[in-house]
């Protein structure tokens, strides 16, 4: 491998990565303090590719907007789906609320198909973001590169609300004792739904980001959802570092694995989950739930 | 005996009239939910399309037609058991459709198990109509050889030299793999595949070959990459200048309507494909007529190429019956083997040994055009399979 | 004794099964063959989730693994299906043997994900390996013993073979390992100060699911006369393992119920409407929201859940 | 089996600590074949985590634990309890949702080690065995309820009888009477004395209340921040200055 390969595929890896990250980290904050497996994680991020594209490409929004309008859509949804549906389900079998989540994924699937037909879409690149940047012996696209900047900011942005806010505090004691929450005053209710609806938000965001890249098809929510449970899987669950380094590992073995072991790029993802599962049961950076 | 005859005439008179009641009964299987439907939806339209205007002139044998529609799920088990239903409860004359090269595999073994005929309006694997060819199974759809024929003539017609092979890694991807390979030496004498990439199936991410291509040296790209594969390799390759150097020649309909209409201006220059149908390409009489048809019930004049596929398994199936006056699959069998239909793209003819229609397809380089958002191909060629 | 009723029923249900082509619809004999080898499926599934709580994501690789076994045994080297059969199960044990051997050091969501890990391996190879496999093509054309190829006696052959196998999980799940396999389920530390050791109990029930996981794949394979990749893939487990939330968990009868009624739902809904999707999702939010024990929670609410008879 | 005056349990300068913070700090002690030996400390004093060391449920960082000889650290628990070592828990464990019956039934049959067969039907084994420890521990009335819907007081009876299910030799009981009332830990004590002496078996158990403690312990050891700081007959212990100190001097007046 050649000098510039390298550096492409490290940085095609690296934005792989981000992107897969921005996803996964939604799904590891509601994993984390809600525990509930959210099988409908990548339907909303399809929704979020959907909404972008109506938003920019139908209505002529610019690309910022479509972005807000693909969290701000996601956020609606899920805060109707906790409020009527989901909060009465957190006491029950933690299966029941699998069950319930492939529910939503049947009937937003269904609804998708109402709204945007069976089409393909494609949304353009914002202004600007369209081209490469020559680096000499190599050229950069820059969407690619701006991934590589949204990602972290989104990490620090979430690191910063959970480990430095009040309210990070206490999501975070909710992933711990609920009981003991709501012993102390603390609406935990509302807790949940805000997470719920913040970490949907997050796969809007992921989706309306990917949507320039890809194409819009039904069924676009199919893999993503196992992708982004390997990552937060393998990072250790509930850990939002522990995502990102898992969205890192998953970026960079994706794309140089399929550089250089193309027959097996269909089960990369899950070689790698199985390795470091097997090495480390956690999760890279997860720590042995206590007892039972 | 000439008694018993009468009797014998009498009787299928008797079971004749008392039949002409019952509907003709054709199924329709095409995946109209999840990743297959963008296809199988127009496709069921054109299959709906075609039971309306036979059904408006009367019907087959002068019995209306019951069409019974079922989304095959894109799932080979799935459909197998959904064929079964139409044959054992519905009681279906013929079974139309499928799209994935698996699901028309495993519906080609049901046609030979129950003995019930089966065309192939989608699936393009070469397997259908040689290794796994039976009495029951007919294909109206293109194939992976004449495909990868056409793609290494168009190859050699446009002194390309040093060629990367891009296949999805799957049936269609390995057959049409196959198909340019067989042709190459023939129609491209001076071509060399100098690269063989073969990215999965469903892929969104292209990373990993994009830059491989590029460091080759390439001067032309054959692709099988369809649908949603393509729209993302562009999205990731344009910024790169991919296009500027890169002769695209691809199979599995890009140059369709569906994909130029929705890039627009991204649909990158170089770019020589194929698509079953074309709206804008005023051929003959029938195609216009067809193209005004399918335009009012989809409600668009820019209709995908799909319903075409639809269509004419539709027609190939009414033709046959009314050949074999009759809707038993032994003698529909017999009917399609040689069979000639007129069809909106010119005539078409099934060969009695492959059970293989010589269905063509447009050929061409997409442009630009000045009055245009998006590009079309001009100029257009159909070809046909000989 | 409601243990000798429930013989009864059984015995019974299997009666009027046998009687079913009597009534000549050749579709609800097939029909009723495909539920049997789902309720089969979902069961040995069970064994897994239901009676040792570890949910496995990943049992469609069984399944495939018994289907391919039996199909290329039959198929490519003409085997008679008397050693056919057995050895898509055992291989399908074995299997099950060596990934549950990895898989039971985990537990809840980890253990899950690394069946899943293994099962897309599974995956993975049956369509890499084409030679054998037939790849993505799938492998069509299982060439069953003549008696079998009439749709009637590949019923009652399904019927017998499933019956058998419903009775050995019956003995199995009740017997003490699985009263014992329940203790861990119910508490595994304490299982483990009892004297078992709850990992190997694990691992031999991951053996037990795997292998009757298998022996369902191969009746499937025979009845479609064709194995296909995404007999393999990740969406025919999650398919399994709702059947098995959908009927109840802890209940013996309860996946077979499940088997029984998303089979049905997804078969009469795709008669009626291509938005299937949304009536199954209605169908699957009413149960989750108003039955949290399964189908088999409406059936016998009265009833106490495992544990009373 | 053995005989009274012999060592049954000899542990010898044990060390556990997590993340830093030393649960244990060099522990030595000895049991006798016989005894009923309590162990005593504050809270947080590390009697849990001693249990836990000595029943396999934690690894030792250091040090060594043997059992009538044998060395059985880095065992698991199941390979204890076979050697005869049962425990109870501080906090409440047994099968919420089985019922009582059910939950001494798979004792029996995890010490018979029946747990491999895959043939006999569970609920028809060892009916009598159940039901004569059921009535040992005075909840043979309760036998088919749901164990998770019992008092409080009769779910540590209910731990009580899972544990001599297993036949042990050596019982660690961990705080047997914590949170019942005078009444129900007067009964219960007497009836572990009972069961203890009638079938010979040695009894280490940690308790908090010192009349407890003071009534039916032979021995008696303190631990303190992890570290053993006395350990001797009851009187002996009652006057060390040291204990007085530490733990009597706090807890007998707070």
């Amino acid at each position: 491998m050649t000098l510039t390969m390298f550096t492409l595929n490290a940085f095609y890896g690296l934005a792989l990565a981000m992107n897969m990250f921005i996803i996964a980290s939604g799904l590891n904050l509601i994993f984390g303090v809600l525990r509930v497996i959210n099988f409908a994680h990548g339907m909303f991020y399809m929704f979020g590719a959907y909404i972008i594209f109506t938003v920019t490409k139908t209505w002529g929004a610019p690309f910022l907007v479509g972005v807000l309008a693909s969290a701000a859509g996601l956020a609606v949804i899920a805060l109707a789906i906790e409020r009527l549906l989901l909060k009465n389900l957190y006491d029950k079998e933690h299966l029941m609320q699998l069950l319930f989540t492939f529910a939503i994924v049947l009937l937003m699937s269904d609804a998708a198909k109402m709204i945007w037909g069976t089409d393909q879409y494609s949304v353009g690149y914002p202004p600007g973001l369209g081209g490469a940047i020559n680096l000499g012996f190599v050229l950069l696209p820059q969407y690619q590169l701006f991934l590589c900047v949204v990602g972290p900011l989104i990490a620090i942005a979430m690191w910063l609300l959970v480990d430095r806010t009040r309210w990070g505090r206490i999501v975070r004691a909710a992933t711990q004792d609920r009981e003991m929450l709501s012993a102390l005053g603390v609406n935990v209710p509302m807790v949940y739904a805000a997470v719920f609806t913040m970490g949907s938000a997050l796969a809007g965001i992921g989706g309306a980001l990917a949507a320039p890249r890809v194409a819009l098809v039904p069924g676009m929510d199919a893999t993503i959802i196992n992708e982004c449970f390997i990552i937060v899987i393998i990072g250790g669950l509930g850990n939002l570092w522990g995502s990102f380094l898992g969205a890192l590992a998953f970026g960079f073995v994706v794309q140089f694995g399929t550089v250089l072991a193309p027959n097996w790029q269909d089960v990369l993802p899950y070689l790698l989950m199985l390795a470091v599962l097997i090495v480390r049961p956690w999760g890279l950076l997860g720590r042995p739930e206590a007892g039972r | 005996m000439k008694i018993s005859a009468i009797i014998v005439a009498a009787g299928a008179l008797g079971a004749g009239t008392a039949f002409a009641q019952q509907p003709v009964k054709i199924g329709g299987m095409y995946p109209l939910t999840g990743g297959g439907a963008v296809y199988g939806v127009p496709a069921m339209a054109g299959h709906q399309l075609a039971i309306e205007e036979l059904n408006a002139k009367g019907g087959i044998l002068g019995r209306k037609i019951e069409s019974i529609e079922r989304d095959d799920k894109l799932n080979p088990s799935a459909a197998s058991s959904t064929m079964k239903e139409l044959i054992t409860k519905d009681k279906v004359d013929i079974v139309l459709g499928g799209l994935s090269s698996a699901v028309g595999l495993a519906m080609s073994e049901v046609s030979k198990q129950e003995k019930v005929v089966y065309i192939a309006t989608i699936p393009k694997t070469i397997q259908m109509t040689t290794d796994k060819l039976h009495k029951y199974v007919f294909r109206t759809a293109s194939n992976t050889d004449f495909e990868g024929d056409t793609m290494s003539l168009l190859a050699g017609r446009y002194k390309l030299s040093k060629l990367c092979n891009l296949q999805l890694d799957y049936a269609y991807g390995n057959d049409l793999e196959a198909g340019i390979v067989k042709t190459l030496g023939k129609n491209a004498p001076n071509a060399k595949i100098v690269l063989t990439l073969k990215p999965k199936l469903g892929a969104t991410d292209f990373n990993p070959f994009i830059p491989q291509v590029m460091a080759a040296g390439c001067d032309g790209v054959l692709s099988g990459l369809w649908g949603p594969h393509f729209v993302s390799w562009v999205k990731q390759a344009k910024p790169l200048g991919f296009f500027d150097k890169i002769k695209w020649i691809s199979g599995g309909e890009i140059a369709s309507h569906e994909i130029a209409g929705e890039l627009k201006g991204d649909f990158p220059d170089n770019v020589i494909s194929n698509t079953y149908e074309l709206w804008y390409h005023a051929q003959d009489p029938s195609h216009k007529e067809f193209q005004a048809r399918l335009a009012k019930k989809l409600n668009t004049q820019e209709t995908p190429q799909w319903a075409l596929l639809g269509y004419v398994g539709v027609m190939y199936a009414a033709a046959a019956m009314e050949k074999a006056k009759s809707t038993e699959a032994d003698k529909v069998s017999a009917a399609l083997e040689g069979l000639t239909i007129k069809t909106p793209v010119g005539p078409l003819t099934i060969d009695p040994k492959s059970h293989q229609a010589n269905m063509g397809q447009f050929w061409g380089p997409m442009v630009k055009k000045p009055d245009r958002a998006y590009r079309m191909m001009d100029p257009v060629e159909y070809i046909q399979p000989k | 004794m409601p243990q000798r009723n429930q013989l009864i029923a059984s015995a019974a249900l299997v009666v009027l099964l046998a009687l079913l082509p009597l009534a000549g619809s050749r579709y609800a004999v097939d029909l009723t063959t495909e539920v049997l080898i789902y309720a089969l499926f979902a069961l040995s599934l069970n064994v897994l989730i239901g009676f040792t709580g570890n949910v496995s994501f990943g049992h469609a690789a069984y399944f495939a693994i018994g289907g391919y076994t039996c199909a290329i045994l039959l198929t490519t080297y003409r085997w008679p299906l008397a050693i056919s059969l057995p050895a898509a199960v055992v291989l399908a044990g074995l299997v099950a043997a060596v990934v549950g051997y990895f898989c039971v050091r985990l537990t809840q969501i980890y253990f899950a994900m690394l069946t899943l890990a293994f099962a897309m391996l599974v995956w993975g190879v049956a369509f890499k390996w084409k030679e054998v496999t037939g790849g993505d093509d799938g492998f069509t054309g299982i060439n069953l013993p003549a008696m079998l190829t009439n749709h009637v006696s590949y019923f009652y052959f399904t019927l017998a073979v499933v019956t058998v196998a419903i009775a050995a999980l019956w003995v199995i799940c009740h017997s003490a390992f699985g009263l014992t396999l329940v203790a861990v389920r119910e508490n595994n530390v304490r299982t483990g100060f009892i004297g078992v050791d709850t990992r190997r109990m694990r691992w031999a029930a991951f053996t037990v699911a795997g292998s009757f996981g298998g022996l369902a794949g191969a009746l499937f394979g025979m009845y479609h006369r064709g194995m296909y990749i995404e007999n393999a893939f990740w969406t025919e487990s999650a398919q399994v393992l709702i059947m098995v939330l959908l009927g109840g968990m802890y209940s013996f009868v309860g996946p077979i119920l499940g088997a029984a009624t998303l089979h049905l739902l997804q078969v009469f809904t795709n008669q009626y409407t291509t938005y299937w999707p949304t009536v199954l999702g209605l169908i699957l939010l009413v149960i989750v929201m108003v039955l949290p024990d399964g189908l088999i929670g409406l059936v016998s609410r009265v009833k106490a859940r495992w544990g009373k008879t | 089996m053995s005989d009274v005056l012999q060592t049954m349990l000899k542990i010898g300068g044990l060390w556990k600590s997590f993340a830093g913070f030393v649960a244990t700090r060099d522990v030595s002690f000895e049991l006798k074949a016989g005894e009923i030996h309590a162990v005593i400390g504050p809270n947080g004093a590390g009697k849990t985590t001693f249990f836990n060391l000595i029943t396999g449920h934690l690894r030792p960082d250091k040090g060594s634990v043997a059992f009538e000889g044998r060395d059985l650290v880095g065992l698991p628990p199941q390979r204890i309890v076979r050697l005869g070592i049962a425990r109870s828990f501080q906090r409440i464990n047994i099968y919420p949702r089985l019922s009582v019956f059910e939950n001494v039934q798979v004792a029996l049959i995890a010490h018979e080690g029946q747990q491999w067969n895959l043939f006999r039907p569970g609920r028809s084994l060892h009916r009598e065995g159940t039901r004569e420890l059921l009535e040992l521990v005075g909840l043979a009335a309760e036998a088919t309820e749901t164990a998770g819907e019992l008092s409080y007081g009769k779910q540590k009876q209910l731990e009580l009888a899972i544990a001599l299910a297993s036949q042990p030799r050596l019982l660690l009981l961990d705080e047997p009477t914590a949170g019942m009332s005078p009444q129900e830990t007067s009964e219960t004590i007497a009836s572990v004395r009972d069961i203890v002496k009638a079938r010979g078996l040695t009894l280490l158990f940690t308790e908090h209340d010192m009349s407890v403690v003071f009534g039916i312990a032979e021995r008696i050891s303190v631990l303190h921040h992890g570290e053993m700081i006395a350990s001797g007959a009851p009187d002996a212990v009652r006057n060390d200055p040291e204990v007085k100190r530490v733990y009597l001097g706090n807890n007998a007046h707070g």
